[in-house]
């Protein structure tokens, strides 16, 4: 029952925040988000599972009861956690934790409703990365967007209402076209009697479905392949269904941002994990050259786009594109290394983009504007601050030592020498130059932004950023050390997570 | 002597359309309303023309049910059909038009 | 001796937390992070020594250890089940005097900075002592790196620090862009290594430097037993890697076309340009190739192309120095030309050559720096050598080291750097003998010294002779000790370095005295000097010009006699009271000189002028084609929305129509399905 | 337990005990005329209802209606079976009386100061009762009646603001519509009764083989009854009345119709489709499956509907065209069936239609409060209310996402089980994959303006210049409840999925 007592306790902690008085919301915030960072932490090292949790694995914290009978079929409330789903998990609430405290600044009303919200999407993410039946998970899942939507709406900048319901109808008309796919492929496995994910991933991978109304089984299993594909294709984002990404990005108050890079976006890349990597092995390498064409296009094209812009949050909006497309060649290439390092890299982008918008967010505290063009020498004002942005800016550009590197160096490792992706040592090589631009464009930025002679188009007298706007980046940057200096921390539990994957298919 | 059912129905059919045309054509709502009487008598006819034919005479003791529903779906009729004349001074049925897209 | 082993890992750790040290609590500290610098480079320098010692008194040889397993997983490649990658130290005889090299030239530097950083005022020179200890951290790490993914780190570590400590006046608009350009620069040679590490972990399932589980031993076995590597057969695979690997090189060790960063790198304080042009970052790239020199050995052809772009870049730099009137820049180019003839000297297979210019380089180089650090001092921060003149008699100390190391640079015998340089292309002539491509790039190298002479000596006559020529040089700011100890000891060893390897006396005299090569000959199996010898006799045959000895003279001569009519024509040019500018002479070559052969140009232009315009294209055609395609559908929808709501007219007899007309239409389809009307 | 005691007709009470709720009213009424002792009526109407909706699901409970083979007390047939309450009567039931007293609470305030309290709640009630019945009525004739008393008093309350145009414009349209179609309906009801010669619907049933050449007659009648069922449910064609009635009529009035007078519509649409004319027989004589009709109007319905609400600015006008779009999503219930099964797709259907009654009356309600305020009907006369009425705009805005399917609330299940019903019926029909996609569109389009009114209240600037605002208790309660019964619904769906796949399962077979 831990897992429902860590969605309790988070449940609980967003109410009592939204009726909470406005004055004490943020500090009271942060002190209910600490219960769930501990208990994470705590199930971090008291885990106990083994392989993958749709696999027959062991899963650590498992609980199960029926909850809905739906005719034949069974919707049960299935909870547990994997090597897969645990580093997410404790993503997930440290981040929010610190995201929290990052936004004490920032936010100067109606605080006791967005720390509420931003409590009651942290649930519904831990909901996300621990429910293992199909329609519980799908309730988190589509749960994230009421908060996301009133967080970019209420708190977010000129453009928010645009931006608002762009995020809302794009991303939940994606999870329909998944949804129903879904659902298709669940009355197309003859067998099948519940939701349960690893019923039905069982069921795949012994003979896959029989067919659905005139579609054979294999030709059934392509198409509801390719749909759920399209549907996650939208959360993760890759091109070119990534639009909405930076218009939310840019509009949302800063901590929305850090929560939506660091863990949304991660809800699309676990997702495709879950789904289309683990139950469809056939197809994954029957499309695997498509697929690790849009992952290197969006590599590339992203990070030409973050080239051009001349917000600073634009500019790491794009860069999650091209992060996220690092993601799916890993998935594609189907090793151990590649689908490990996809999913270390899901950490460490969320950690290290977060740690971005955090920076960031502290300047434009400060000064008010993020255009690269209205501002330069802040490292003059606020040296801390910078120092920790150019950290980050490095980190994202996958310096050794921290995390990014060893997510980027893990995926193209397994990339290159993937046996299931033909061409993959050309398709690797092309992504990889990526780390050339990102080091360009986030280079350019730094030098117009926090280097030269002081200088600020706004007229606000720039100071020291306080203690609580610059100790959740340090603690990051931590974070970001050590898993870089240290991956094996998590990356051990992630490959037993991935191996039995594996398996089916690909050759580790 | 017993005349073909088929008469009947094309009789109903008939009155049926006469009532059907009025609806679509006239715009004072006491002439609508009278068109749709004529609609439902021309159900009657042929459930008692289908009652006689069927030898059963669950068709009549219908008919009269829905004689009855029809007077009282009048009287509300004309019930609004007078507020209708005390708040546009008229009892066109096309002259009401606040509410509409 | 071996016990002394165990305190390796300190060597790199020491600078580490001088780093930490001076970040966490430089402002309060005395020197603002300064002595902590100093004890720590001090004690990894002692350690190095004491490395040495073991090296050389141990009967292994070398010390080679795993300290931690980084990452281990199965390996998805050509060759090997799982895989490993490690965290670990190796120390043979290369790395040992890499260290000491290293350490040695960390600690003068810092000494220096007490004087040329702390005197001046500067402010936040914690950070500057940070960066300090963060690049001495990274070098030596990277030196004693066992493998190559943890060299690649460390390499990548270098370039971050290069990039802080050539920014460090952030304030200036010039220092952060050069920073940026000196960081992309190599980032796009590391690209190409990393794509090189990546293959090599994935084709050989290791990524170890020596020992029988090196990927050179698998590389070996590999082309021996003649079999496919992705697609290609072994020996082009590992000539395909190998390239890629010196990508890197070629971008951390400036050489051509990659070099343009180094002179803009002068942006960062002397002292900066003298760690990262004697000691560390350019020194990194050449001492790969040293490290992993037995895989290049593998592929004639990767030498090759290694030896040829070294002697290209060697006289492509010295052209470009000649003109320069910044002493800075004039040193800059010298120090691309010499890591050319490093390149130069593996790409030969002179293997032991190659070291040892890279070990005389780090001291005379080292050296030059130092010493134009004090004459900028001497000049309150003047650096235009037509401003300079007379500075002989005023500032003695500095004035002797610093022709110690321009005689060194300039290859004049008996100083150490001839003895490298000439050995270097002794071993390039014997080879072109047979092979006309590396006959060319000896040409090259050869014609580089003349050059080379020239523009060291036209350096030492501008600023120390002749009369002064302006009010600074009058009256210099005087320099103090913690300037004259490292110029003092720097312009010794500059001046015996040379005794390492006699090579060219033992050839002529047959006497034992070629130190260095014994000391290279030892080490772990497959990495030695001897081991290199006879792999590259598979690759090279060497031929001479009449007998060794003649060939020795012939290329001494040459050499000798070119660096000294270089150093002549220097001295009848600038050597007078008044030396005015000769650049008219040039002609019309001179402008494409003086402009570095526009290859600033064509970089910049690549970036900017290229893949900007691109981006911003994209950029153009993601807001109009794919964003407006989502818009679109939306303002369609709308639209439609506005359309479909006008059916309800409110007039009540159309929807009596509309519903007659709908049930009709209804009626006619389950109608005509159905067969009603029949 | 006392269910043994109780004979037959009293399984009939929740209706029964609404026309007594209707004819205690009279009775006051006709004690003190013109009496404005709001709590007593409004009382009364609530207590009545909420009774009516304590014995229908105690009823449920204790298995009333349940077939006794699936260990329930058997489903009880009155007057020859011209009336059956089975399950499925008992729960539109529930619905409708869920429905009834939220919208009795909620008239507590809204008419407040009108002239004719007593007139207005009985015919609420009369109305209410007439739904009921239509939930148990088992013979065209029963349905027919049934259907008239829920009508007429719902013209007259509509139109029951006498001196407000808009009222008696909406209540005009209402009637007329209303008189065309129960004119079709009855023709209707005249050619089944012609081509089969009963009235009754398992003697309808039985009788099919009797239509033989007939067969396009009763084709005909067939859609005439759908005719009728399209207008009650709101559905196109036969939805023209819908916007301008909501629109115009008070808005609790709007609640109730466009909650428990659709779900009756749908109660006897299904009754009607799987007693009188199941599938393959119907088939056989007609010579098309019915279900296409169904599946056309669903797509035009909920299209339709959606598109139309997409650029309202009238909020009230938004939801009535949102509730037709339901209508199509809900009409997907009689879609889907297939010869064999679709219980789920129709069970579905019926779980929307309860959840909806909690939703949308909800949403309507809010209307009623913002009327109540004064402080106006559009979109922008909303901005900014959740600064003066936080807990209010908070349930609206569970409203509106419950509305639009978006957990964790009860309208994602029905939503959702809706959408997964359709996909399993495409194995037996795969045009019904056609409806699965337009619902997908038109979520999509929903949720367009779902968020919009969210945004209204709770991202605008709030209208500069308004001052604070009551809290009446009537309003504030049954909006409340609403509120709760919707997100409560989502962790307790169990039960309520297990109520209607049994009914739905029992209807089919």
């Amino acid at each position: 029952m831990m897992i429902e007592a860590l969605l309790a306790v988070t449940l609980v902690g967003a109410l009592v925040t939204f009726v909470a008085p406005n004055r004490i919301a943020g500090k009271l915030a942060f002190g209910i988000s600490l219960i769930p960072a501990a208990l994470s932490l705590w199930m971090f090292t008291a885990f106990d599972g083994s392989g993958n949790a749709l696999l027959d694995g062991e899963l650590a914290f498992e609980s199960q009861f029926e909850w809905i009978q739906l005719g034949d079929y069974t919707i049960s409330w299935l909870v547990g956690l994997d090597g897969i789903s645990l580093p997410l998990v404790v993503l997930t609430t440290v981040l929010t934790s610190l995201a929290i405290m990052s936004s004490w600044t920032p936010i100067d009303e109606r605080e006791s409703q967005f720390y509420g919200l931003v409590l009651f999407i942290e649930a519904n993410l831990i909901g996300v990365f621990t429910a293992l039946d199909f329609f519980v998970w799908f309730i988190f899942w589509e749960a994230v967007l009421i908060p996301m939507y009133l967080l970019i709406g209420v708190w977010g900048g000129p453009r928010r209402k645009y931006a608002a319901i762009k995020f809302f109808v794009y991303t939940n008309v994606a999870s329909l076209l998944m949804f129903g796919a879904f659902i298709t492929l669940v009355f197309g496995l003859g067998d099948v009697t519940s939701f349960a994910l690893p019923e039905i991933a069982t069921a795949m991978l012994e003979g896959g479905p029989d067919g659905f109304a005139g579609l054979g089984g294999s030709a059934l299993a392509s198409v509801v392949f390719v749909a759920m594909f399209l549907g996650f294709a939208v959360k993760v984002p890759v091109v070119p269904f990534h639009t909405w990404l930076p218009d939310a990005h840019v509009e949302a108050p800063t901590p929305a941002s850090v929560l939506l890079a660091g863990v949304l976006l991660k809800m699309g890349t676990y997702a495709l994990l879950r789904f289309n990597f683990t139950m469809f092995p056939e197809q994954v390498e029957a499309y695997a050259i498509p697929i690790a064409a849009i992952a290197v296009i969006s590599v590339i094209y992203g990070a030409m786009l973050a080239l051009a812009q001349t917000d600073l949050k634009r500019i790491v909006a794009y860069s999650s594109v091209s992060s996220m497309g690092y993601v799916i060649l890993g998935l594609v290439a189907y090793t151990q290394f590649g689908v490990g390092g996809a999913t270390f890299q899901m950490v460490s982008h969320g950690l290290i983009s977060g740690l971005m918008f955090m920076a960031v967010g502290v300047i434009y505290n400060a000064t008010h504007t993020r255009m690269v063009t209205d501002m330069s020498g802040m490292a003059d004002r606020m040296p801390v601050a910078v120092g920790i942005l150019v950290a980050g800016a490095f980190g994202y550009m996958g310096l050794p030592l921290m995390s990014g590197f060893f997510g980027e160096f893990a995926i193209f490792f397994g990339a290159f020498g993937s046996g299931l992706l033909a061409y993959s040592q050309l398709f690797t090589s092309l992504a990889m130059f990526g780390i050339v631009i990102v080091a360009g464009y986030l280079l350019f930025a730094l030098q117009r932004t926090v280097f030269g002679p002081y200088h600020l188009e706004t007229d606000y007298d720039v100071g020291r950023a306080p203690l609580h706007d610059v100790a959740p980046m340090f603690v990051l940057l931590g974070i970001i050390i050590a898993l870089g200096v240290a991956p094996e921390l998590i990356f051990d539990m992630i490959t037993d997570a991935v191996d039995p994957i594996l398996e089916n298919g690909g050759d580790a | 002597m017993n005349v073909p059912i088929e008469y009947f129905v094309l009789l109903s059919m008939a009155l049926f359309s006469i009532g059907l045309f009025g609806i679509l054509t006239r715009r004072n709502a006491l002439m609508f309303l009278m068109s749709v009487e004529i609609m439902v008598n021309a159900a009657n006819i042929n459930l008692i023309a289908f009652a006689l034919y069927h030898g059963n005479l669950t068709g009549q003791v219908f008919a009269l049910f829905v004689m009855a529903l029809a007077a009282a779906e009048v009287a509300i009729g004309l019930g609004i059909i007078l507020v209708l004349y005390r708040n546009f001074r008229d009892v066109d049925v096309t002259v009401p038009t606040t509410m509409r897209w | 001796m071996e016990g002394l082993f165990d305190y390796a890992p300190a060597i790199a750790l020491f600078p580490l937390a001088a780093f930490v040290i001076a970040l966490a609590f430089g402002p309060k500290l005395p020197k603002k992070g300064a002595i902590p610098g100093i004890v720590a480079t001090a004690g990894s320098l002692a350690l190095s020594l004491a490395m040495v010692a073991a090296v050389a008194g141990g009967e292994e040889g070398y010390y080679h250890t795993t300290l931690f397993t980084w990452a281990a997983g199965d390996a998805a490649g050509e060759v090997g089940e799982g895989i490993e990658f490690t965290f670990g130290i190796l120390i043979d005889p290369l790395a040992a005097l890499m260290l000491v090299i290293v350490s040695l030239i960390a600690f003068l530097v810092h000494v220096f900075s007490l004087e040329y950083m702390n005197a001046e005022g500067e402010t936040g020179l914690p950070r500057y002592y940070a960066g300090l200890g963060l690049f001495t951290f990274s070098m030596l790490a990277f030196v004693y790196a066992d493998n190559l993914l943890m060299a690649f780190m460390f390499f990548e570590l270098v370039g971050l620090c290069s990039f802080l400590l050539i920014g460090f006046w952030f304030r200036t608009r010039s220092a952060p862009s050069a920073a940026k350009k000196a960081f992309l620069v190599t980032r796009f040679g590391d690209y190409f290594f990393l794509i090189g590490v990546v293959a090599i972990a994935a084709t050989f399932g290791t990524l170890q430097f020596a020992g029988d589980d090196s990927f050179v031993a698998a590389a070996e076995a590999a082309i021996d037993d003649g079999g496919q590597l992705f697609g290609f057969d072994a020996e082009t695979w590992v000539t395909i890697t190998g390239l890629l690997v010196l990508g890197g090189v070629i971008g951390k060790s400036a050489q051509f076309p990659l070099h343009t960063w180094l002179p803009d790198a002068m942006e960062g304080p002397t002292t900066v340009s003298a760690l990262i042009h004697a000691a560390t970052m350019v020194a990194a790239g050449v001492y790969l190739v040293a490290r992993m020199f037995g895989y290049y050995a593998l592929s004639p052809t990767a030498l090759a192309i290694i030896a040829f772009v070294g002697g290209f870049t060697a006289l492509f730099a010295a052209t470009m120095g000649v003109v320069k009137d910044d002493i800075k820049q004039v040193l800059a180019y010298s120090t691309i030309s010499q890591y050319g003839y490093m390149m130069l000297g593996l790409g030969v297979g002179g293997y032991v050559a190659g070291v040892f210019h890279l070990m005389n380089h780090a001291f005379f180089k080292a050296l030059l720096f130092l010493g134009a650090g004090a004459v900028i001092i001497l000049m309150h921060h003047e650096q235009d050598m037509w401003k300079m003149g007379g500075l002989k008699n005023k500032a003695p100390v500095t004035y002797y080291t610093f022709l110690a190391g321009a005689l060194a640079l300039a290859g004049i015998i008996p100083f150490s750097g001839f003895w490298s340089k000439d050995e270097i292309l002794y071993d390039a002539l014997i080879v072109g003998t047979e092979q006309p491509l590396i006959m060319a790039a000896y040409a090259m190298g050869l014609l580089a010294v003349f050059f080379t002479g020239f523009y060291t000596f036209r350096m030492v006559f501008l600023t120390f002779h002749g009369e002064p020529r302006s009010d600074v040089a009058e009256d210099p700011h005087p320099v103090g000790w913690a300037v004259k100890f490292p110029l003092i000891a720097l312009g010794v060893l500059a001046v015996v370095a040379g005794v390492a390897n006699l090579a060219p006396v033992a050839k002529l005299t047959g006497l034992e005295i070629e130190f260095l090569n014994e000391w290279l000959s030892s080490g772990v199996e497959g990495t030695t000097y001897v081991a290199y010898t006879d792999a590259l006799a598979a690759v090279y045959d060497t031929g001479y010009i009449g007998t060794e000895s003649t060939t020795v003279l012939i290329a001494a001569g040459l050499s000798l006699l070119l660096a000294f009519s270089g150093a002549g024509l220097a001295w009848k040019l600038y050597n007078v009271p008044e030396p005015v500018a000769h650049k008219e002479r040039l002609g019309s070559v001179r402008e494409t000189i003086e402009s570095n052969y526009y290859q600033d140009e064509y970089q910049v232009w690549l970036a900017e002028g290229l893949t900007l315009p691109l981006a911003r294209a994209a950029d153009r055609f993601d807001q109009t084609v794919i964003d407006g395609t989502v818009n679109g559908v939306s303002s369609v929808s709308l639209f439609g929305s506005d359309r479909v709501k006008r059916i309800q007219t409110g007039i009540v007899t159309n929807y009596a129509a509309l519903i007659v007309t709908g049930f009709i239409a209804l009626v006619i389809v389950l109608g005509v399905l159905g067969g009603w009307f029949l | 337990m006392a269910v043994f005691e109780l004979p037959d007709w009293a399984a009939l009470a929740p209706a029964l005990i609404l026309v007594a709720t209707a004819l205690a009213l009279f009775v006051i009424d006709s004690i003190n005329p013109h009496t404005k002792n709001r709590s007593l009526l409004a009382g009364t109407t609530a207590v009545g209802s909420l009774a009516a909706l304590g014995v229908a699901v105690w009823f449920m409970v204790a298995g009333v209606g349940t077939p006794t083979a699936a260990g329930g007390r058997g489903v009880v047939e009155l007057f020859g079976g011209q009336l059956v309450v089975d399950q499925m009567a008992l729960f539109f039931m529930t619905v409708v009386s869920v429905v009834t007293a939220l919208v009795a609470v909620a008239s507590y305030d809204y008419m407040g100061d009108h002239a004719y309290q007593a007139e207005y709640y009985s015919l609420m009630m009369l109305a209410a009762t007439g739904m009921a019945t239509m939930a148990a009525a088992n013979s065209l004739v029963t349905i027919f009646i049934a259907l008239e008393l829920a009508s007429l008093p719902s013209y007259a309350l509509v139109s029951i603001l006498k001196d407000n145009r808009g009222s008696v414009e909406g209540g005009l349209k209402y009637f007329l519509i209303g008189a065309l179609s129960s004119a079709i309906f009855v023709y209707g009801i005249s050619l089944v009764y012609g081509a089969t010669g009963h009235l009754q619907l398992e003697a309808i049933a039985d009788n099919l083989q009797g239509a033989g050449e007939y067969g396009g007659l009763l084709g005909l009648g067939i859609l005439m009854l759908i005719g009728g069922f399209a207008f009650k449910t709101a559905s196109v064609p036969f939805h023209f009345w819908a916007p301008d009635a909501y629109e115009g009529a008070p808005a609790p009035v709007a609640a109730f119709l466009s909650s428990a007078s659709k779900a009756a519509g749908f109660v006897i649409a299904f009754r009607v489709f799987t007693t009188a004319f199941p599938l393959e027989p119907t088939t056989a004589v007609i010579g098309v499956d019915w279900t296409l009709a169904f599946i056309i109007l669903a797509i035009v319905t909920m299209t339709l509907g959606n598109f139309a609400a997409a650029t309202q600015d009238n909020v009230k006008r938004m939801l009535a065209y949102s509730s037709i779009g339901h209508a199509g999503y809900a009409l997907i219930g009689l879609a889907g069936l297939s010869a064999d099964g679709g219980e789920i797709v129709m069970g579905a259907a019926m779980m929307h239609l309860l959840v909806y009654g909690f939703m949308n009356t909800g949403a309507f309600l809010f209307v009623a409060l913002a009327e109540y305020w004064g402080v106006g009907r559009t979109f922008e006369d909303y901005n900014g209310l959740s600064n003066q009425a936080p807990v209010a705009c908070f349930a609206l805005g569970i409203f509106m996402f419950s509305l639009a399917g978006i957990p964790p609330l009860g309208g994602f299940w029905s939503k959702y089980f809706l959408f997964t019903g359709a996909i399993q019926a495409a194995t037996a029909n795969s045009a019904m994959l056609i409806v699965a996609a337009a619902l997908v569109v038109n979520s999509a389009i929903s949720l367009y303006y779902y968020a919009r009114l969210v945004k209204a209240v709770w991202i605008e600037d709030p209208v500069s210049g308004r001052d604070t605002l009551a809290q009446p208790t009537g309003l504030y309660a049954a909006i409340i409840f609403a509120a709760v019964l919707t997100v409560v619904a989502l962790p307790v769906f169990g039960p309520i999925a297990d109520a209607a796949l049994e009914a739905a399962t029992v209807a089919i077979s």
